[in-house]
């Protein structure tokens, strides 16, 4: 065949087909995974009817959401309320051409010969500033779904999403800009490569980086505790509460696509991506013995059981104060983040080193003092009424 | 019963000027009252076997009302260590206010009304304050109004009168002058009738609601009376 | 909460902490129809009638509070000449029952003619006029038709429950 | 309120509303909502998200309960008394039973005043799992939900032992109880209240000092104690703006004042010190329940109903008691005319009263907030709207 159709044409269709599919099923499953996970943290059963213990369940939630009834309310503007679900899809799955899942491999394709090309849809070299500038097209989504509901639920659950979602990309933007100076690259490919060669995880000198990150991830995704433009107890369901059947569920499957890209660039950025554990200590070469792909899907999954987790913990924040926690606490920890990683980036790796020891003992040091100084917390004493 | 049980922490002052609830209450009526029987009455040959009522117009607090608002306690009668106070209906806001500022009864407990259907004021609006200061006594204050007739409302004295006098308003059709809002609270704009009356049928009204046609009357309400039914209950 | 705590997000990591062990913990729910509850002795659960005690005092219908039984009777003479009350009809309208359990309390006879006791709470039907109007056929023998055992009725020598049993 | 009460003069009945400014938007928030705990209705004007005005509207679930009260003996109102607060049954049967025996001048046996207070506790303790709950939940908190409902469970278990049923108990009878308790059920009872206390620091670690609860409800819903009272409010939100009163201990009953417990309050009246005050109560509950099966396993011996007459008929009379329901003052006003059937039962329903200070703590904050005010109050419809 033709080398330059093949790599230009068929291997980016075929990669792109491969991964919608399997984007969009892994984020079914994961609709199961979550209840399944929640049902174990809440010490109950979960859904255990649909197949073998439930396994089949979330083909019988997209089934019976294909064929319910699509409901638009009466007065909805309805042109936008039937785009305003692909309008946050789209982006949900496009970032997935940016996001390499293993390193450049070569393939023996029986007929075809040998291919050599990447687990990835393609390596752009400034892939990080195009991931942000397409998963920030999602909101507009959100905010024209909310408002062509006409419904006032669901008008307040897009304004609550627009103004949640653009100033959580700062801070977010900002952690991005620390893990770009510990690379010096944007290709995402590149910063995992910058990361093997420099032996370290940019967790260990980004950590404060990286929980910016992960906090803005889960704002951005619109998860508890920030699920501020859906909470039901508020808002009955935010921005989608006049949605129904397909189109519901297209909001929902976009949700946790969401949920899989930040746990995906986060896994990139400050966990080596496809690497193995301390991807140059040789005893540990072992390690090798599982593909990098894999090594990949585990730290995800990692991510996204910390995002369950979440949701199975914490109560929801309010509007105001998330707004507050974005702009008066995450902005100038953001900043000042990014001058310290930059300064210690000027020295080089060294300094990156010296950084990671200096974070990580003051860490924990902070958690072992805390440990000691345990104070009791609770009512009995709080109150003066003992037992 | 709770007689039994009364912690001995706080005796009733003697000669003090508020008679504590319950049995304090009781033994400030004690002077001039034959004591209420005790639970376990010794010789009950009369048949109404229980507690009776006793005259409570020497009560310390009726006392100091009656000399403060001449014409405002009209009878004052104690059962069960439970005093109340009869007082006719335009003068209620007063006595309240006089109760709540002067006898900080700071607390109105309940206010409800009470339907004797043929009885010459129909209806009894009855009170019931509590005073956190004074040993937690609580008094009773009565009124009796007749069918039709305003009763004046104390929801500028006590707060939380409102939706008390709503609720009675919309059960027994009692008005109440100077509310400020006086709407139906339980039942919806626009019902037919005062449920709490004794001459609102049990089996409810027609509302116009259709539920169920072949078991309930249509109109709502309970289900059809049997007709085979012998018990009558 | 001290400055450092809340720096290092103690509340956080202990709220993660309290679910996270959670995962171990045995579940609390059971998958209901493989799994069930075994009902205490005192449920009060489906209603049986047992004809044969029952002597027609109708006191069950009289304190129930919502007025759902119903009963009817006639005089008749039996084989030795004495006069015995007949059951016309005694029927239970379940779909307006509270499961109070006043009728079981008012019955005069030992062991009682009406109880709750039945330990069977699986009263779901899909027709709600006919399931759940019990006539005394239902009231009598659901528990022979559905071809299941109930305990006896409280106050039943346990005798009784052993001759039952075969 | 004082838009709403300086609104129209005379009995007139007026939506009193006054027009829609051009910033305000009307919500309806219910009756089918999913955190208005049952068919609440408010009709919010809000300014963006901040709450201009808030109008309770009440009665979905009006059952007219006092008028079958006046149709039913005396007996027969215990199974409707059920049915008020729905998740408080045992005290709301007490609550009748006393005031009924009050009036009888009956005399309750000491062992079955144990057995009522024990029941009482426990139906506290449950009572306030299931508000913990459903306040969690209306935070966004999904788990706690879990976790108290297993030991409610395990009282609902206890219940469903002694009375056989597990919400709508109907346990109590006028002059004691029904039935002895079951072989075992003390140790039971016991047994739970023993391990209870590691249950409550769970919960606790889950909320107390976690910072997004803190930050939701610390300064929320303020009703302060002197509003408490000119509103009527009574139960946890007054203990938890300070003020140390509880029918418990103010007017005792059955056998509460030979008990040994505490009054929790805190000072600061927001949802914050509520929700402290409940979580102290379950403390100081479970302490009473231990106290009460100590009790009882030292003196099994005794009766459990005292000498009520077979058909109850008090004296021509009205009467009032009052009880300590989980949510506040729960009172029974009773007016016979000498018949077998109350000729008037009036409830005093916690909810309902408390209920209507929402508007004045609900003005000035935001609709995420409405949530935990309306869940601070602890409302249950069916005893709001009766």
């Amino acid at each position: 065949m033709n080398q330059a159709l093949l790599y230009n044409v068929v291997i980016p269709a075929v990669k792109a087909v491969v991964a919608v599919l399997v984007v969009a099923t892994v984020a079914g499953i994961l609709t199961l995974i979550e209840r399944r996970v929640l049902a174990r943290l809440q010490v109950r059963q979960g859904p255990n009817r649909v197949g073998w213990n439930g396994v089949l369940q979330w083909v019988a939630d997209v089934v019976k959401l294909i064929f319910k009834e699509d409901v638009v309310p009466a007065d909805a503007e309805r042109g936008i309320h039937f785009l305003a679900p692909l309008l946050v899809m789209m982006p949900a799955l496009t970032v997935f051409a940016f996001i390499p899942w293993g390193p450049e491999t070569t393939w023996n394709i029986p007929g075809l010969g040998v291919i050599r090309t990447g687990l990835y849809g393609t390596d752009v070299n400034v892939g990080l500033l195009l991931l942000v500038a397409i998963t920030s097209i999602g909101v507009y989504g959100i905010i024209l779904g909310g408002w062509a509901s006409n419904s006032k639920y669901a008008l307040m659950g897009g304004l609550r999403s627009g103004a949640q979602l653009i100033s959580y990309e700062v801070p977010m933007g900002f952690a991005l800009v620390a893990a770009i100076l510990m690379s010096r690259s944007l290709s995402l490919v590149g910063i995992v490569e910058a990361q093997r060669d420099a032996g370290l995880w940019f967790i260990f000198p980004g950590v404060i980086a990286f929980f910016l990150y992960f906090v803005s991830g889960v704002a951005e995704t619109n998860r508890i505790p920030f699920d501020l433009p859906e909470a039901e107890s508020e808002l009955v369901a935010g921005f989608h509460t006049e949605y129904s059947g397909f189109r519901w569920a297209v909001f929902f499957l976009s949700e946790y696509a969401n949920m899989i890209t930040i746990s995906a660039v986060a896994t990139t950025l400050f966990f080596g991506g496809w690497l193995r554990p301390f991807p140059n200590v040789g005893w540990l070469s072992f390690l090798d013995i599982i593909p990098p792909l894999v090594w990949f899907v585990l730290k995800v999954s990692a991510f996204l059981f910390v995002y369950i987790w979440f949701r199975g913990t914490f109560p929801r924040y309010r509007f105001d104060q998330l707004m507050a926690l974005g702009w008066k606490v995450l902005i100038p920890i953001s900043i000042a983040n990014v001058v310290l990683v930059a300064l210690a980036a000027l020295w080089g790796l060294p300094g990156l080193r010296v950084l990671s020891a200096v974070l990580w003992v003051a860490l924990v040091a902070g958690f072992l003092v805390v440990r000691k100084a345990e104070p009791q917390r609770r009512t009995v004493l709080a109150a003066g009424v003992g037992r | 019963m709770t007689d039994e049980t009364k912690p001995p922490t706080p005796p009733p002052p003697a000669g003090d000027t508020t008679p504590p609830a319950e049995k304090p209450a009781a033994e400030a009526a004690k002077p001039t009252a034959p004591a209420p029987a005790k639970p376990a009455a010794p010789a009950a040959p009369p048949k109404p076997k229980g507690p009776t009522a006793n005259d409570a117009s020497s009560d310390p607090v009726v006392q100091r009302l009656a000399a403060a608002l001449p014409g405002a306690v009209l009878a004052a009668k104690e059962l069960v260590g439970q005093v109340t106070v009869e007082a006719p209906p335009e003068k209620v806001p007063e006595v309240l206010r006089y109760l709540k500022d002067v006898e900080a009864f700071t607390y109105l407990v309940d206010l409800t009304a009470v339907d004797w259907k043929a009885r010459a004021p129909r209806f009894d609006v009855v009170y019931w304050l509590h005073s956190f200061a004074k040993g937690e006594t609580r008094i009773r204050v009565r009124a009796g109004v007749a069918d039709g007739a305003a009763c004046p409302s104390v929801a500028g004295v006590f707060l939380t009168a409102n939706w008390m006098e709503r609720e009675v308003w919309d059960l027994f059709g009692i008005p109440f002058s100077g509310h400020p809002d006086l709407r139906r609270i339980l039942t919806w704009d626009g019902f037919a009738g005062h449920p709490l009356r004794k001459d609102f049928p049990v089996e409810g009204v027609d509302t116009g609601a259709a539920i169920y046609p072949d078991h309930y009357p249509d109109g709502g309400g309970p289900s059809v009376k049997d007709p085979l039914k012998k018990v009558v209950s | 909460m001290s400055l450092l705590d809340r720096i290092l997000l103690f509340d956080i990591f202990t709220g993660l902490k309290i679910t996270g062990r959670h995962w171990w913990r045995k579940k609390d729910t059971v998958p209901y129809p493989e799994a069930r509850r075994e009902p205490s002795d005192r449920f009060r659960g489906m209603f049986k009638l047992d004809e044969e005690r029952c002597i027609k005092c109708t006191l069950c219908a009289i304190e129930c509070p919502i007025n759902i039984i119903f009963i009817d009777w006639h005089n008749e003479k039996n084989p030795e000449g004495k006069a015995e009350k007949v059951l016309d009809r005694f029927d239970l309208d379940l779909k307006r029952c509270m499961f109070c359990g006043l009728c079981e309390d008012a019955c005069p006879t030992n062991p009682k003619s009406i109880w709750l006791k039945t330990k069977s709470y699986e009263l779901g039907a899909y027709e709600r006029n006919e399931a759940l109007y019990l006539d005394i056929v239902k009231l009598t023998q659901w528990d022979v038709q559905q071809g299941i055992t109930i305990p006896p009725a409280p106050g039943e020598p346990v005798a009784a429950k052993e001759e039952k049993k075969p | 309120m004082s838009e709403e009460r300086a609104g129209t003069a005379g009995s007139v009945p007026d939506s009193g509303e006054p027009m829609l400014g051009l910033r305000e938007m009307e919500l309806n928030f219910g009756p089918q909502h999913p955190s208005t705990h049952g068919v609440l209705r408010l009709v919010l004007k809000v300014d963006g998200e901040r709450i201009v005005s808030a109008r309770p509207d009440i009665g979905y679930l009006h059952r007219g309960t006092e008028k079958l009260f006046e149709t039913e003996t005396y007996p027969m109102v215990i199974p409707h008394t059920d049915r008020l607060d729905y998740v408080a049954a045992a005290t709301n049967n007490h609550a009748y039973c006393l005031a009924v025996e009050k009036l009888l001048g009956l005399e309750v046996p000491k062992k079955a005043q144990y057995i009522r207070v024990l029941l009482d506790e426990l139906q506290r303790i449950s009572s306030h799992l299931l508000w913990l709950a459903t306040a969690a939940i209306d935070l966004g908190a999904i788990t706690p939900f879990f976790y108290t409902f297993r030991e409610r469970e395990v009282i609902l278990d206890l219940f469903e032992d002694y009375c056989g049923a597990r919400l709508t108990l109907n346990c109590m009878r006028i002059g004691g109880l029904l039935e002895e308790l079951p072989p075992g059920w003390l140790e039971r009872a016991r047994a739970f209240a023993e391990t209870f206390d590691k249950n409550v620091d769970e919960y606790e670690d889950l909320l107390t000092e976690n910072r997004i609860w803190r930050q939701r409800t610390i300064g929320i819903g303020i009703l302060t104690a002197e509003q408490c009272i000119e509103w009527g409010v009574t139960g946890p939100p007054l203990r938890g703006a300070g003020f140390k009163w509880d029918i418990r201990r103010a007017i005792p009953y059955e056998c509460y004042a030979e008990l040994d417990f505490e009054i929790p309050t805190y000072p600061n009246a927001d949802t914050y010190d509520r929700y402290l005050v409940r979580v102290a109560e379950l403390r100081q509950s479970r302490r009473i329940v231990l106290q009460c099966c100590d009790w009882l396993l030292k003196n099994p011996e005794g009766e459990i109903r005292g000498k009520t007459p077979r058909v109850i008929k008090p004296v021509a009379g009205d009467v009032y008691a009052s009880v300590e329901a989980p949510k506040g003052e729960l009172g029974f006003y009773l007016v016979s005319n000498g018949g077998n059937k109350p000729y008037r039962l009036r409830v005093r329903p916690p909810s309902f009263i408390n209920l209507q200070a929402l508007p004045e703590m609900a003005k000035g904050h935001l609709v995420a907030d409405l949530v935990a005010i309306i869940g601070t109050i602890d409302i249950v419809l069916g005893e709001v709207d009766r």
